[in-house]
């Protein structure tokens, strides 16, 4: 695929996802009322809001950025999502560090951070949680890395296109992981809040989302 | 405009906690940074501190229950949202005894995951801790919830009992495995009317029909698995009561103690009449309902609901369950 | 379809009666024909038995203060409304004790009336009778009311000093004074956001805007005499605490009781909030909050809204207010 | 005025009048939910019930019937205004009792009862609440018994329309004894339920009233 926009830092890219997660934290409010308790759009905004206040505290190099946006997500930030975004924000800030801002470093990066998500969740793709969106943002980024001619910002785009193929999917999945799990049947048609923020997420590195609507329908559907 | 009363600025859980410490000065303080609340005196004879946390929204669980013989530290999240790992990690440093702490975690991934990292840093800090994982919700018993059985009102019953046990010096692997086997003895089954209302949006957080009950909710606000006809109490209760009785099977001539609690905006008299149903159903199958607790305990915001747990007990379990207690929400 | 998870058959208030007595069975009992709950053993030294009762529908108030060193009996009636003279008159022959015993009214008509007949019929028996007027409800402050203050939140204060009181043997017309000075010390202000649920229609009382308050609402659900902006904590607090300090007009140096009430619905973080906002401004206006009482204590069914009442107590209140109390709703 | 129904006797008007209440406990029961707590209905209701079951337990003379009714008010009924109907009852069989089924007895009765109630309740005319549709009653009464033509059946069908009348006026007053005095002007406007019940008491004499609301406006209103 070619990629056409600009090439995103991981400092521009982490802001973007902030003002990304405050601009549709009403709407992932909704989702999680739906099939939860509720709380995911403010666990979500509470945390981004903390990050930007140690990114701004202290800023420095992209990585600085991913550092921050880490610690705050892992010691700021409860609930279910707080921690896990947190190690998948860390695994990608350690990998940056060492291997720079490559489509391979951040394909090692998030790799590890779903392995990590997965060993302290136990969530299994078809689990119906945000596992759902990261396990094929990871493969659509280890594909990228394959191929010496992508670009990060073209990788990105990828990821989250595969993130929000998974976030159509986990519409039609019952719940085993996660509060939606208590609901049995009736979760089923609505898809996972988590998963739409970790799509949220890699959307964010190529623009701000402003409204999540246009994205939570598969195309044609 | 906010559906509670309370300041702009998300301060409904902070200035209920800055209240809660002045009112109860007595009892214990906060910590301002980390926002936990420490007791200030329980029994020197404790070898292990008991924590127990989780999101706000269920008072007068968990800081209630802070005081001489029950609680040491209790740790509020935000509403419905687990503390974060650093804020059980500052609050187990800080009531940890000699032998350690224990955990009383309710179980729920966010829970887990933060208590988990909270006790990875401790192991790492030579602090002993242990976990007793309370799980005694059974409308969550599926082999499709891969999650388990949630928390919900039993956690007051073993927290009591667990303090108790505390008190009595107990170490570290007594109580986690006392917990365990209380948990195992404990079942919890609640049904509600109405929805809590949204903190976020002001609205019911989902609707019901006039006549309409969903069977089997949690403490989160999240709607049930199935939504049934509410009908009568008696039949209601019997149904309730039953469920629990068969999944806890207890012998003939068994014991018990009797939770009907509150989950918000449900009125003493209806909790009172609930209690008296599930007395009458529990002598008709054999089973002496020997202490009770009635009011709102483990709540869910202002949800119009109540659950009914049955805790199994033997002669030692009511022995502890009758030693004295001074906390906010509960003392004889 | 009945709104409160009830039975048919107007059995809300007899069944949870059978339930409370029930549970609470250590502490008093039911008397099966007219109703009224009796203590099993308030203290020996009292020469006078204290008797308080009124419209159901404020639980605790009044079943859950029975037992030692507070009521005697208690006399429910159906809900909002007073029991009848005939009730209370078989509770006060169970109740009285060798000096007679004390009516606690909460002032409002139909009580005034049901126990001043009883009253008679008790002289007609040569048992000696007198009554507190509970009468702290600034909102029906007004010399167009006729009919003078409600009695409200303020009674579970009352009802706690005199009963360590009458627990140090003070006689009948002591007791009477003493409550009537208590009375003139103490005053009620509540709000609300939402009425009850009617039992009758299964809606709400009446109904609010987004944002709007009813201001100076009493505890049978009828609407307040307006309706202001809700606005944030702070300044309804400052405004309520105000109105408060204002009517008792406490000297400097001055020591309060204070007691945050819940009317039904409010969930414990919001009265906490408001605990802390009352302390706050009894900090500023130079009066000290000595003793607390926050939680459901004086309801109105499920209605959503709170009250704070002020009762300013020398060292004699304050030590009775220490004074050991063992009940259903209130023990230390 | 001349009388052309049926002449009542006093258990068949106590049993219409229970009838009446019974029928009208919801239309009762919103007007004091309008200025007041709400339970005056069921108050009622609930009198008139266990006054029937008295009643029927022990039948016996007209005035047996009365005096069940007012010891049911007074023994069984809380709330304001049972045993301010127990008292009306009471002096009403003491009455009837002593001058039998007369108009002269009749209005002796109603003017006792009157006067207990405002001994005891303490409420003047004007005050908004029942003793405004007893006293016209009572001075109907009083009227009727000085025409030696006048039946008891024509007395109370003036009785009742006096107590109407006295409802209507009830409506522009503002409260100052009852629950209604709490609400301030809020009250205006509105008819006092005690009141109503006190016209719907002489009404059921002439016939069972199955509807409040034709009797809440005034004529030509
Ligand atoms: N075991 C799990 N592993 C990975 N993700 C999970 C797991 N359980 C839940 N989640 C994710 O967490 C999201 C909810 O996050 P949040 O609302 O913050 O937590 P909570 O459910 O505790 O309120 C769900 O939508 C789901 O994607
Ligand atoms: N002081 C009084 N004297 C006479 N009648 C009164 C008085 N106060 C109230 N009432 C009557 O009582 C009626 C209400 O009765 P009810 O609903 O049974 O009692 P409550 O007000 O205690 O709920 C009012 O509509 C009014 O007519
Ligand atoms: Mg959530
Ligand atoms: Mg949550
Ligand atoms: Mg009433
Ligand atoms: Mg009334």
């Amino acid at each position: 695929m070619a990629w056409t926009g600009p090439e995103p830092d991981a400092d521009g890219w982490m802001r973007r996802f902030a003002a990304s997660a405050q601009a549709t934290e009403a709407e992932l409010t909704a989702l999680d009322q739906r099939v939860g308790d509720g709380d995911f759009g403010t666990n979500l905004s509470a945390g981004v809001g903390a990050a930007l206040r140690r990114a701004d505290a202290d800023p420095g190099t992209d990585t600085d950025t991913l550092g921050h946006f880490a610690e705050a997500f892992l010691d700021e930030v409860g609930g279910t999502s707080g921690p896990l975004f947190g190690l998948l924000l860390q695994a990608m800030a350690d990998a940056v560090g060492e291997g720079g801002w490559t489509v391979v470093a951040l394909a090692d990066g998030v790799g590890e951070g779903l392995a990590a998500i997965r060993r302290v969740g136990g969530a299994a793709p078809g689990d119906k949680t945000l596992v759902d969106a990261l396990d094929p943002a990871a493969e659509a980024l280890k594909e990228s890395a394959a191929d010496p001619a992508r670009t990060p910002g073209s990788a990105l785009a990828s990821a989250a296109e595969a993130g929000w193929a998974g976030v159509h999917r986990t519409a039609g999945l019952r719940a085993r992981m996660g509060r939606s799990s208590y609901l049995g049947d009736r979760a089923t048609g609505v898809p996972d809040p988590g998963a739409v923020g970790v799509a949220l997420f890699f959307a964010s590195a190529g623009g701000e989302v402003r409204e999540l609507a246009p994205h939570l329908s598969p195309p044609g559907a | 405009m906010a559906p509670y009363f309370e300041n702009n600025g998300d301060r409904l859980v902070p200035d209920a906690l800055q209240g809660f410490a002045r009112a109860h000065g007595d009892l214990l303080s906060l910590d301002p940074e980390h926002g936990f609340l420490l007791a200030r005196d329980t029994s020197p004879a404790r070898r292990v501190g008991l924590l127990s946390g989780g999101g706000a929204g269920h008072e007068p669980l968990h800081a209630g229950f802070v005081g001489p013989g029950m609680l040491d530290v209790a740790v509020p999240g935000r509403v419905f949202a687990s503390p974060h790992n650093r804020q059980v990690y500052a609050a187990s440093r800080a009531g940890a005894r000699a032998d350690g702490v224990l955990h009383l975690v309710k179980n729920y991934t966010g829970d887990r995951i933060n208590f988990g990292i909270a006790a990875e840093r401790l192991a790492h800090d030579g602090i002993a801790c242990a976990r007793v994982l309370i799980d005694d919700d059974l409308a969550s018993d599926s082999e499709e919830i891969a999650a388990g059985r949630r928390g919900t009102g039993g956690t007051v019953l073993l927290e009591k009992v667990l303090g108790a046990a505390a008190d009595e010096g107990l170490g570290l692997d007594a109580l986690a495995a006392l917990g365990g086997s209380l948990a195992a003895r404990c079942r919890s089954l609640a049904v509600a009317s109405a929805a809590h209302t949204a903190p976020t949006t002001g609205e019911r957080a989902f609707e019901l029909g006039d006549g309409e009950l969903e069977y089997g909710v949690g403490i989160h606000g999240e709607r049930a698995g199935r939504t049934v006809p509410r009908g009568e109490l008696t039949p209601l209760i019997e149904r309730m009561t039953g469920e629990l009785l068969a999944a806890l099977d207890p012998g003939a001539g068994s014991e018990a103690i009797v939770l009907v609690n509150g989950l918000g905006s449900v009125t003493p008299l209806e909790l009172y009449g609930v209690y008296g149903e599930v007395a009458r159903h529990l002598d008709a199958q054999g089973v002496r309902p020997a202490r009770s607790l009635v009011g709102n305990y483990v709540t869910a915001l202002d949800m119009r609901g109540f659950s009914v747990s049955l805790l199994l007990a033997d002669e030692e379990t009511l022995r502890r369950w009758d030693a004295p207690v001074r906390t906010a929400a509960l003392r004889w």
